[in-house]
């Protein structure tokens, strides 16, 4: 019950303003260093070579790509069982930040894929249904921006990514039936030991904690904006009523 | 200072730079939509304010 | 209900031929890939099921944005929402109409392209099959996308955009089983679940429809 | 059937534009809702018809017996007039379009495509269509545009006979129906808006 | 007119971007291909050049039936008509605001979509010029097409059927130049053929559709 | 610019609907069509604004002159009021919509998005257009139509105020506008349509 009471738009702000600098804070500290602790204090893959270092940029990225789609579902969900307009507002927030993810984890990986495939693109499962995130994030937001009043844009988009998410999920079973690729398969699994080296590992969790603390401060920041700017709205309608 | 990257070079370097990028441009859209949006809000905010003073 | 579905079917013959139009689309995408692949015969036979399959799929599209817009430009859906009917029905009518109007038709008509793209005789029966367990689903997708998009202006192409991913599945599914048939090979089990991706649709979405459209009239 | 409205606040596009209207319409009555553009009326008349939801208070009796006519008549251009009526007909499970054809003298239109009729025309149709839903309350929103006087005549008397079978009608409307009854003039009822900075910011951004 | 050409690009840009959308339209047709063909990369690098420009020219398609009927439905052609500007350079405007929010977007966007094609290094500049050429010729082609089918309920289709024959020299002769640049060949001469396409179209075409447009307006 | 009608036949989808009609309409003069629904009143107004040819006889002094409003207002739904006055200003080549705006008080909706206004606003805002067209000629087809009465009375003084300043206007309405000036009832002029073989026939196909 208590956790209902930072969805009400003012306290949101207040507690938001007073949590971000720390978040903010933080995901530089994990960010940089987990990048600069990958970047220069790592030995390369017998295998891949320097290219290894990528890693620390790619697996995140995909990571968040996928959660930040989570957290916008669970939103949606929030906003159309108990119509909190923060949550709806959040999820308007966090698409951009998602899409952003999805295009590093595209683009990292088509840099990757050219020494290591031979091809900047190939239809592998794996990253075709990053394509179709992607896609799925496009549209989201198109239709964001297409309606003018917010609560119906609420509505519409909270269905829209419930059933995304249903035929992402769909999708994802679809081109793996369709195609058994190149990827990797998911070396992240928690018997780290088999797959990934310590020396690896430990820059690469800092550098996800980075990602996931970024993505938490955009975020915020993003949803107070998206409240300021209903705030507005509702103002300047106001202001027209009265005149 | 810089790891020798060997014959990948280019090739970390720049997803790198692709990611920064990105992951900057992100930021700076956030930051500037923020910053203008709450400055338009203070200033409708006084408006407001002021009408409603003068109102009554 | 009847009576809404026999009202589009009259509305699609009189505007100068629903059925024909679509097909038509169809028809012409088929013309143009050898216009712009090059006529290699041996190279169309290869991609004859895919481009078939995505002729079809982009024939449903095209005919998705009038699907309820006219209904909503001249206040018949008002109507029909304060109606004895209810709104997920008359989204399913809806649907079943576009099917009969555009999905139908496709289904064969392609037989009669396949020729056209050298599609080897083993290939046809499979394409037909898909076909018509495929297009139900396109349709009852795409008006969960005309649903959404009903009021906007110039939604056509936001419509493709979010209706196009939601095809995804049905596409890899029904062009694999076409692709396997045309090979020869057994196209049994891509065939069974581009049916559960149609019988899935049809149950759940409709109810989607419904909600978006109830949000759109408000 | 009495449709009652108890202290209705009703919003367009998330602002509320008219605020605690109550009013009762018994069967055999008809209520004129008058007031200047843009004060609501037609926000009012589609939260009647339940097009969109009341953001306070209630409608009660409506629902299901009402029949709704907007500022668009939700005629198919490619249908003929009969069609057109039978198909609402068909919708609302009524028979026979005869005596609505008759009330708004279609009948020589009947196998007229209706997008080949003129403006005062097709706004007859419209109206006709009201006849074959076999609905009680009947809400339209500015019947009488493009009509001429005749036209105005013809909606008077489906109107009264209407009424007289038991009906009810809520009409907005800027002009003359030559119609009796109670009119409510809803501009007393213009939203009045919290003060900015109140605690409402918590409930909606205001 | 340049008030005109100004206010169907903020037109565009307003109603939740018209720029992003036709765009959006050929990615996703590009991305379909290898759903429905299958992921084979040498498959996909033979058809790539043909693929992109029939998706540049769908996605020019699919935008056309907006470019008028909109300003038909609410009256503002009958208003344009009565205005002291030619019809002439009405649809002039028109051909060109629709290529800039279109055309020129799908030009840009080619390169990208190549490479999800596995389009050879060489063939991207003949890709991109030969589009260039020839996405013009497209929009005011397709200007004439949206001008004979103004008044038409469910005129998308019908709009299409009349387009598609129009556009196949245009089609012929910009892919042929795609796949010639693409197979290390010459491809000057059907760049050139391109080039005279969209000059002979952009110079007579909107005559005819001024013709049609006044007799629509009728 | 005095517009001068002789003798005019009027079609629609190939029927003559009216049939020698002459009037004139001198600077400072307006003039009322009147008429029952469907007599061809939207006909004949669409051809004095040159939207299609007279059958027979002649429309002199409009041309150029003449600025139409017709049922639909030309109105995007997604500029605002002073982006859609504003076009127009500059398609039509003249300057300034502050006078447009003043004269419909739509100064307070100046930056509104025009969908977002009720029928009666749009309505407005469609007869503000005018206003910068700076043409002579006005022809207006039931220019009133969801306008309040207030809304009626800004109607009738930009009129008085256009007639004033040497223009005149041609409106077709069915409802009293508060103005002075000529009534032309043009049902006497339904087109009689010549007996069937006669030599007409040879014509068109009748
Ligand atoms: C555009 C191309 C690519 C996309 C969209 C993509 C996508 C992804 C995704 C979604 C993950 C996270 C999966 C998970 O953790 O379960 C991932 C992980 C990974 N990717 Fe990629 N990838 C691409 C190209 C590449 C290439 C070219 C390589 C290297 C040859 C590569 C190597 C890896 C590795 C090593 C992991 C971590 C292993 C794992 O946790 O699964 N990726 N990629
Ligand atoms: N789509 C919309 N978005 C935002 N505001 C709107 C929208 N439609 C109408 N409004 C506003 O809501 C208010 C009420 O409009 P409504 O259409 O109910 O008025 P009305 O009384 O029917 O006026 P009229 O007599 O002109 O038809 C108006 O001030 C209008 O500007
Ligand atoms: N598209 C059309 N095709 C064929 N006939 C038409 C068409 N539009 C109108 N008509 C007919 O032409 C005649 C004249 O129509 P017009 O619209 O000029 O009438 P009007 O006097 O303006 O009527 P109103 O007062 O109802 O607007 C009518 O009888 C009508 O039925
Ligand atoms: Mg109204
Ligand atoms: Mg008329």
């Amino acid at each position: 019950m208590s956790l209902w009471k930072y969805s009400n738009p003012s306290k949101f702000l207040t507690t938001s303003e007073r949590i971000l600098p720390w978040v903010w804070t933080l995901a530089a500290i994990c960010l940089i260093g987990g990048l600069v602790w990958g970047f220069f204090f790592t030995p390369d893959d017998y295998r891949m070579g320097s290219t290894v270092k990528i890693f620390y940029l790619h697996v995140p990225a995909a990571l968040m790509a996928i959660n930040a789609w989570l957290m916008m579902l669970i939103a949606s969900l929030i906003w159309l069982i108990r119509r909190h307009h923060v949550s709806a507002l959040a999820a308007r927030a966090a698409a951009p930040v998602g899409a952003a993810m999805t295009v590093i984890a595209l683009v990292t990986g088509a840099i990757w894929g050219q020494p290591m495939w031979g091809t900047w693109w190939v239809w592998d499962p794996r990253l075709t249904s990053f394509l179709i995130l992607f896609l799925f994030y496009l549209g989201y937001i198109a239709l964001w921006s297409a309606i003018e009043d917010p609560d119906t844009a609420a509505d519409l988009t909270s269905i829209t990514c419930l059933v995304g998410s249903v035929f992402a999920l769909l999708s994802r079973y679809a081109v793996n039936f369709w195609n058994q690729g190149l990827h990797q398969g998911a070396s992240m699994s928690l018997d780290k030991e088999q797959n990934v080296a310590n020396v690896f590992w430990f820059p690469a969790v800092t550098c996800i904690a980075g990602f996931v603390l970024l993505f938490v401060a955009l975020v915020l920041y993003r949803t107070g904006t998206e409240i300021r700017a209903r705030r507005m709205r509702a103002l300047l309608a106001r202001e027209r009523a009265v005149a | 200072m810089m790891p020798d990257l060997g014959k990948y070079a280019d090739t970390v370097l720049w997803s790198y730079v692709a990611a920064v990028v990105v992951l900057g441009a992100v930021v700076a859209m956030t930051f500037w939509r923020g910053r203008r949006v709450r400055a338009e809000l203070a200033e409708v905010e006084a408006r407001v304010a002021g009408k409603a003073g003068t109102n009554g | 209900m009847i009576a809404l579905f026999l009202r589009d079917l009259k509305l699609a013959i009189r505007a100068g031929g629903g059925f024909g139009l679509g097909l038509a689309f169809f028809l012409i995408v088929t013309v143009l890939v050898p216009f712009s692949i090059g006529p290699q015969t041996d190279l169309l036979t290869r991609i004859a099921p895919g481009v078939l399959w995505l002729g079809a799929l982009l024939a449903c599209l095209l005919s998705l944005d009038r699907l309820l817009a006219l209904d909503w430009e001249d206040g018949t859906l008002d109507l029909l929402a304060t109606a004895p009917i209810p709104l997920e029905a008359v989204v399913t009518v809806k649907a079943l109409s576009h099917w009969v109007v555009t999905g139908l038709p496709l289904v064969l008509a392609a037989p009669v392209l396949g020729v056209m793209l050298n599609l080897p005789l083993e290939g046809f029966v499979p394409l037909v099959l898909s076909l018509l367990l495929g297009t139900p689903a396109l349709s009852v997708i795409g008006t969960f996308g005309a649903a959404l998009t009903v009021g906007l202006k110039r939604g056509g192409l936001l419509l493709s955009l979010l209706v196009l991913p939601l095809y995804v599945p049905t596409l890899i599914f029904g062009a694999e089983a076409a692709r396997r048939g045309a090979q020869g090979l057994e196209a049994g089990t891509p065939l069974l679940l581009v049916a559960g991706i149609t019988a899935f649709a049809a149950g759940l979405l409709p109810l989607a429809s419904a909600a978006v459209l109830r949000v759109n009239l408000r | 059937m009495t449709l009652t409205v108890t202290d209705l606040t009703v919003a367009r596009a998330g602002m509320p534009v008219l605020e605690g209207v109550s009013f009762v319409v018994a069967p055999g009555q008809a209520l004129v809702l008058r007031g200047p553009n843009g004060i609501g009326k037609t926000t009012l008349l589609r939260t009647l018809a339940g097009l969109q939801a009341p953001v306070a208070g209630r409608v009660d009796g409506a629902g299901e017996a009402v029949a709704y006519a907007g500022h668009a008549d939700g005629i198919k251009a490619t249908l003929t007039v009969a069609e057109n009526l039978t198909f609402w007909a068909r919708i609302f499970g009524t028979q026979g379009i005869g005596t609505a054809l008759a009330a708004y003298a279609l009948e020589p239109l009947a196998d007229r495509i209706s997008g080949e009729l003129s403006a005062g025309q097709k706004r007859r149709l419209g109206l006709a269509r009201m006849l074959v839903t076999g609905r009680l309350v009947w809400v339209m929103d500015e019947p009488t545009v493009s009509l001429d006087a005749g036209a105005v005549e013809m909606f008077a008397s489906a109107i009264r006979a209407h009424l007289g079978q038991g009906g009810s009608a809520v009409i907005a409307t800027h002009v003359a129906l030559g119609l009796e009854g109670a009119a409510l003039d809803v501009s007393p009822f213009r939203a009045v808006l919290p003060a900015p900075g109140s605690d409402a910011f918590d409930e909606a951004f205001l």
